[in-house]
C-alpha cells in the first residue's frame, strides 16, 4: 500500500476544547477509507482541515509527500459531497455540474461533454436544464457527487452525505457510491456515523472517538478483532458481562463474575496494571441458547425476562445470575424458537476464541 | 385545526370589530381623498358634483410639484442605490463576520430605527447647521439613509442568514476563489434580499416627513414636504392629487416587492 | 468559518467607513444635543462653558411640558391596551383562522405600515374634521392605534406562529376546554410577544410625531408636538433636556424589549 | 375478546384527496394496538378523529357500544402522546402533570399525591420542580406520558411519540411503554412507521396503506401469513421474484419464471382472473444458499454479483438467471461464510410452505 495521503499528528484546538488530537492515518491511491464515530469525535473536524476550511493547530497534510496546508482550498483541487444540500439554488443542474469548469475556464464544448459524462455517472442522464429546488434530496446529493467528479479530483471528500436520506434511499445511494467509486478509482474519504454505512462502503475504517483514532482497520478486522471497549461496543452488537480478572497469562485472562462462575482464556486488551475490573465482551450471534451448559467452550447460567418477535428473529432478553442483563437472538429455524418463557432458567454458551476482554477504565 | 371561520366564535366578532374601524380610520379616509382628487368641487364637497382630471392637470402643470416629485425621486434612488450597497457590506460583516462586539455593532446599526425620528431631525439639522449641508441634496440623502440603512441591513441580514454558507464553501471547493464564490453564487441567491432592500429604501426616502420639513429649503424639497406645506396654507384638490400619486407608487412598489418575495419561497 | 475578523480585508474597511458615517450623523449629533442639555449656555455654545441642571429646573417647572408629557404618556398607555388587545384577536383570527381571505385581511392589517404616514395624518385629519375629533384624546389615540396595530400584530402573529398548537391540543385532551386552554396555556406561553407588543406600541406613541401635529390643538398636545413647535419658534436648551428624555424613556424601554427577547430565547 | 373499542367504517376527505376510507377495527379494553403504515396512509388521520380533532366525513367511533363522535375533545377523557413535545413551557414538570387534575377540580392533597404516583410510574421521581426546558427530549416525552396518564383515561393515544428520540433512547421508552401498559392495563393505540417498533410493542397490528387497513393480526401472524404484497413488503425483510402463473389449485399455484424454471405448490393471495403475472416473496432468513439445488423443497440457480460484510452476517446481492435481484445474508458459521466470490454461481433453496405468490396488480 503506497501511502498516497498522510494525516500527519493532527491537532486542532477551538477555544478550550480540543476537538481531535494526535490524528495519525495515511490513505493509499484509490482506496475508500471512512471516518466512523458518533458527532463530536473529530471525524468531520479532520475532513474540513483536509479541505482546507479550517487550519490544524498542529500537524500536516501531506499528499504524494507534499504538504497541502499552504494551498487554499480552492486551488487544492479536493471534491466534496457535503451533508446539507449544497446546489447552487440559481443554476440549472447542468450549469451546477458546468460550474468548476467554468472557473477553470475551459471550452464550452468540452464543459458540454464533461457534464454529460458526469450526470451519465450519476445516472441522472439529460437532466441537465431542471432546476434544484424541483429535485427530490437524492436526486440533489447525485447532482453534488457529479459536480465534485466533473473536474476529475483525485481526492473525494464526503461529509456524511447520505444522512438526510431515508433509508431505502441511502442503500439505494450507497450501491451507486459504491459503483462510481470502482469506475473512477478515485480516492474517498468519507465520514459517518453509521457503523453499516461504514461497513458497506468501505475498504478501511478509522473509528473515532473523543478526538482520536481508536482503530483502523477492514470490517471484518474491527468487527472480530476490537481493540479497546469502544470499537467493541460501536461496530457490530455486542453485550458486556463485568467481571473481576483473577489470573493474566500470555495475554489471556481467567474472570470471575459476581455468582461465582470462572470464565478462563478470554483475549484481554488494555493496561492490566489500571485495574482488576474486566468487562466480557460477547457477540449475540456467537451466544447460543440452551436448556443445558455446552460440553465445549464456555457457558453461564441465566433466566429468561422477555421476549419480542422481530420477523427474522426473536430476540430473547436474559439476565445473568448476578443481574448483568443481556440480548440473544433465535433464528428461524432454532430448536427453542418458540419455546421459550418467562422465567425459564437456560444457559448461554459460546466457544471460548468468540469473546473478548477488556480491562475497565 | 381547532379554529376554522365556523368556529372562531368570539374572535369572529373581535375580527369584524377591527377590520370595521381599522377601515373607518384608515381605509375610507384614503379613499375619500384619492375620490376628492378626482372630484370636480374646489371646496372638496362629498361627494363630489362631478368627475374630473383637472386636478391632476393643474398638478403637473405647477413645476413646483413636479420639481418637488423629481426631487423626492432623485433622493430615493440615491439612498436605494447607496443603502443596498452598505447595507450588503454591513450585513456580510455582520453574518459571516466572528469577530468580538458583533452584538453590540448590529444594536448600533439598529439604534435609527428605535429613536425618536423628531430628535433625530433636530440633531441631524444641528450637525448640517454646522456643516452647511441643509437644504442641499447631500443632506437630504445622508439624512435619509440614516433612517433607510436599519431596514436594508434586517432585510439584507436575513438572506444571507437563510443562505446557507455550506454552499459558499462548495463553490470554493470547486475552485472558485472565495471572492468569486461571493459574486457567482452568494449574490444571485441572496438577490431577492437585495431587491427588497432596494425597494424598502426607496419607499422610506419616498414618504418621509419629518427629516425632509428640517432639510428642506424652499428651492429643494419632496414630495411629502410639498403636501404638508401646501396643506398648511390652503386645502386644494391639488394636495388631494398629490397624496394619490404618492399612495400610488408605495402601494404598486408594496405589491412588487409583496410578488418577489412569493416568487423566493416557491 | 470562511470569515473571521482577521480575513474581513475589504469588509473591514467597508465595515468601518459605515460604523464612522453612521457615528458622525447619527449618534455624535444625539450625544451633542444630550451634552447641550447640561450645558450651561443660553445660545448652544459648545463646548458648554459649564455644566447645569437649569433646563430640567426649567422644563419641570414649564406646566405646559409637563402637561404635554403627560399627555404623551396617558394617550401612550392607552394605545398600548388598546393595541395588544386588539392585537391578540387579530394574531388568533390570522394566525389559527382558515377562512378564505386570510392572505388579504393580513395585508389589509399592514397597510398603515407602508402608507406614507403623511398621508395618513391627511386623510384622518380630513375624517376628524367632519367627526369633531380633532384637538381631542380620542382622536389621538384613534391616530395612533392605526400605526401602533400593524406591529403589535407581527409581533404577537410571531409568538404565536412559533408556538405548536399541539401544545394547546395536548390541554384540550387533558380536560380543558378550548377557552380554558387558551387562557391557562397559549397566552403564558406567548407572554414574552404580548410585552414585546405593549412596549412597541407604546414607543410608537410615545415618539410619533406627524400623526400628533395634525391631531394637537393648543391645549392638547404631546410632548413631541412640543418639541417641534418650541423649536420652530426658539433654539432653547430646554428643547435639548425635553429631547434627551425622549431618547432616554426610548433607550430605555427598547433594552427592557431586547432582554425580554434574550429571557425568552433561553 | 370483547370489542370495547370499534372504529366503524371511517373516512375522512379533505377536498379531493381521502385521507381514510372504510377503516373498520374493534379493539379490546386494555389491548396494544398499534397503527403501522408510511406517511399519508391515514394512520394519524384516524387517531386524530379518535380524539376529536377532525371529524370524519363518514362512520362512526363507538366505546363500550356508544358514540363519542358528539362528545367534544375536551370530555372524552382519553390521554394522548404526541409526536412533537407538548409540556406546556411555562409550568414546571408537576404542575405539567397537574393539569388535567387542576382542570377537574380535584384538591391539592389529592393531586400532590396523584401527580408523585405519575410521575414514578414513568421513573422520574422527585422532579416535579424541574421545567420542562431543562430536560432532554427522552424525559419529556416521559413527562408527557405522565399527564396523560394521571388522570388514569380507559384509552391513551400515542402519536409517534418516539420518533424524536435516537435509537437507543427509543429502545429503552419501548420497554418502558411495555411495562407502563402492563401495569396500568390501559387500552392503548399507537401509531407508528416503524415495523420493529411495532413489533416490539404490540398485541395486535393495524397495517395501513393509502388510507385502508390492509391486514390485523398479531406480529407472527403478519409476517408468516401477510395476505397482500404491501403487508409482506413492509413488515420484515422479502425478496420479489417475478413471474407468470401456470395453474392454480386448491389455492397453490405453479409459478414459471423468466429462465423457464418452475416452482410448485406456493400459497396464492389475490385475485387470479386479474391477471397472469405474480411475484413470489421469499424471506431472506429463510432462504439458504448453497453450491447445489437442495434436495427437497424449491431451488433457483443464482450469480453472485456482490458480497456487504455487516458485522453479525453478510449480505451476499445475487441476481437469477433471469436478471432479478435478491439479497441473501449468511450468518456467522454458515458453510459457505468467507468462501464466496462475485460471479460464482450458487443456487438459492428454500422450504416450499416458506414461500408465498402475491398476484401482481
Amino acid at each position: 500500500m503506497t501511502p498516497y495521503l498522510h494525516i500527519n499528528g493532527i491537532r486542532k484546538v477551538y477555544g478550550n476544547v480540543v476537538a481531535s488530537d494526535h490524528v495519525e492515518l495515511t490513505v493509499a491511491k484509490g482506496e475508500f477509507m471512512t471516518f466512523l464515530g458518533p458527532s463530536g469525535s473529530g471525524k468531520s473536524t479532520t475532513l474540513y482541515i483536509l479541505a482546507g476550511f479550517q487550519d490544524p493547530t498542529k500537524g500536516d497534510i501531506l499528499i504524494e509527500g507534499k504538504s497541502i496546508l499552504s494551498t487554499p482550498s480552492h486551488k487544492r483541487n479536493i471534491g466534496m459531497v457535503f451533508q446539507r444540500y449544497t446546489l447552487f439554488p440559481h443554476l440549472s443542474v447542468g450549469e451546477n455540474v458546468a460550474f468548476p469548469l467554468r472557473v477553470r475556464r475551459m471550452g464550452q464544448s468540452e464543459i458540454t461533454d464533461k457534464v454529460r459524462r458526469a450526470l451519465a455517472l450519476v445516472r441522472l442522464e439529460g437532466l441537465e436544464d431542471r432546476m434544484p429546488t424541483h429535485m427530490s434530496g437524492g436526486q440533489q446529493q447525485r447532482v453534488a457527487l457529479a459536480r465534485a467528479l466533473v473536474y476529475d479530483p483525485p481526492v473525494l471528500l464526503m461529509d456524511e452525505p447520505l444522512s438526510a436520506l431515508d433509508k431505502k434511499l441511502r442503500e439505494e445511494i450507497q450501491l451507486e457510491i459504491r459503483r462510481i467509486h470502482q469506475e473512477t478509482g478515485v480516492t474517498i474519504l468519507y465520514v459517518t456515523h453509521d457503523q453499516e454505512e461504514a461497513l458497506r462502503l468501505s475498504d478501511r475504517i478509522a473509528v473515532f472517538n473523543a478526538g482520536r483514532i481508536e482503530q483502523v482497520g477492514t470490517g471484518p478486522e474491527l468487527y472480530a478483532n476490537p481493540q479497546t471497549h469502544f470499537v467493541a461496543d460501536f461496530i457490530g452488537d455486542s453485550a458486556f458481562l463485568k467481571g473481576e480478572i483473577e489470573t493474566v497469562q500470555n495475554g489471556q485472562a481467567s474472570l470471575r463474575f459476581g455468582d461465582g462462575s470462572l470464565i478462563v482464556g478470554v483475549p484481554l486488551h488494555g493496561d492490566v496494571k489500571s485495574g482488576k475490573g474486566a468487562e466480557l465482551m460477547l457477540r449475540p450471534e456467537r451466544i447460543d441458547l440452551s436448556a443445558v451448559a455446552g460440553e465445549q467452550g464456555a457457558s453461564l447460567p441465566v433466566q429468561v425476562q422477555d421476549m419480542t418477535f422481530l420477523g427474522n428473529n426473536t430476540a430473547v432478553s436474559v439476565r445473568t445470575a448476578w443481574g448483568d442483563p443481556l440480548t440473544v437472538r433465535l433464528g428461524f429455524g432454532h430448536p427453542l424458537s418458540g419455546r421459550v418463557s418467562r422465567g425459564d432458567h437456560l444457559h448461554i454458551n459460546w466457544a471460548a476464541e468468540s469473546a473478548q476482554a477488556f480491562i475497565q477504565g | 385545526m381547532l379554529l376554522d371561520f365556523d368556529k372562531l366564535g368570539a374572535w369572529r366578532w373581535a375580527l369584524g370589530l377591527i377590520c370595521g374601524l381599522m377601515t373607518l380610520f384608515l381605509l375610507l379616509p384614503i379613499l375619500f381623498i384619492i375620490a376628492l382628487s378626482f372630484g370636480s368641487s374646489r371646496w372638496l364637497i362629498f361627494p363630489p358634483p362631478s368627475w374630473t382630471l383637472n386636478w391632476y392637470v393643474e398638478l403637473f402643470a405647477d413645476p413646483r410639484w413636479l420639481t418637488a416629485a423629481l426631487t423626492s425621486a432623485k433622493i430615493g434612488l440615491i439612498v436605494m442605490v447607496l443603502s443596498v450597497i452598505l447595507g450588503l457590506f454591513a450585513s456580510l460583516a455582520l453574518v459571516r463576520g466572528t469577530f468580538k462586539g458583533r452584538a453590540v455593532l448590529r444594536a448600533f446599526f439598529l439604534t435609527p430605527m428605535i429613536l425618536p425620528v423628531v430628535i433625530v431631525a433636530v440633531a441631524l439639522y444641528a450637525l448640517f447647521l454646522r456643516l452647511g449641508m441643509n437644504g442641499t441634496l447631500t443632506g437630504f440623502v445622508i439624512a435619509h439613509l440614516v433612517v433607510a440603512l436599519p431596514f436594508a441591513i434586517i432585510t439584507i441580514s436575513g438572506a444571507l442568514e437563510s443562505f446557507d454558507t455550506a454552499i459558499e464553501e462548495a463553490a470554493i471547493l470547486c475552485g472558485a476563489s472565495p471572492w468569486e464564490a461571493r459574486f457567482r453564487v452568494t449574490l444571485p441567491a441572496i438577490k431577492h434580499g437585495l431587491f427588497s432592500a432596494a425597494i424598502f429604501s426607496f419607499l422610506i426616502s419616498w414618504d418621509e416627513v419629518v427629516l425632509a420639513i428640517f432639510m428642506a429649503s424652499p428651492t429643494l424639497q419632496t414630495l411629502p414636504v410639498k403636501v404638508w406645506t401646501t396643506l398648511r396654507q390652503d386645502l386644494t384638490p391639488v394636495v388631494a392629487a398629490a397624496s394619490t400619486i404618492l399612495v400610488l407608487l408605495t402601494v404598486l412598489l408594496m405589491i412588487a416587492a409583496a410578488l418577489l418575495r412569493k416568487g423566493k419561497s416557491k
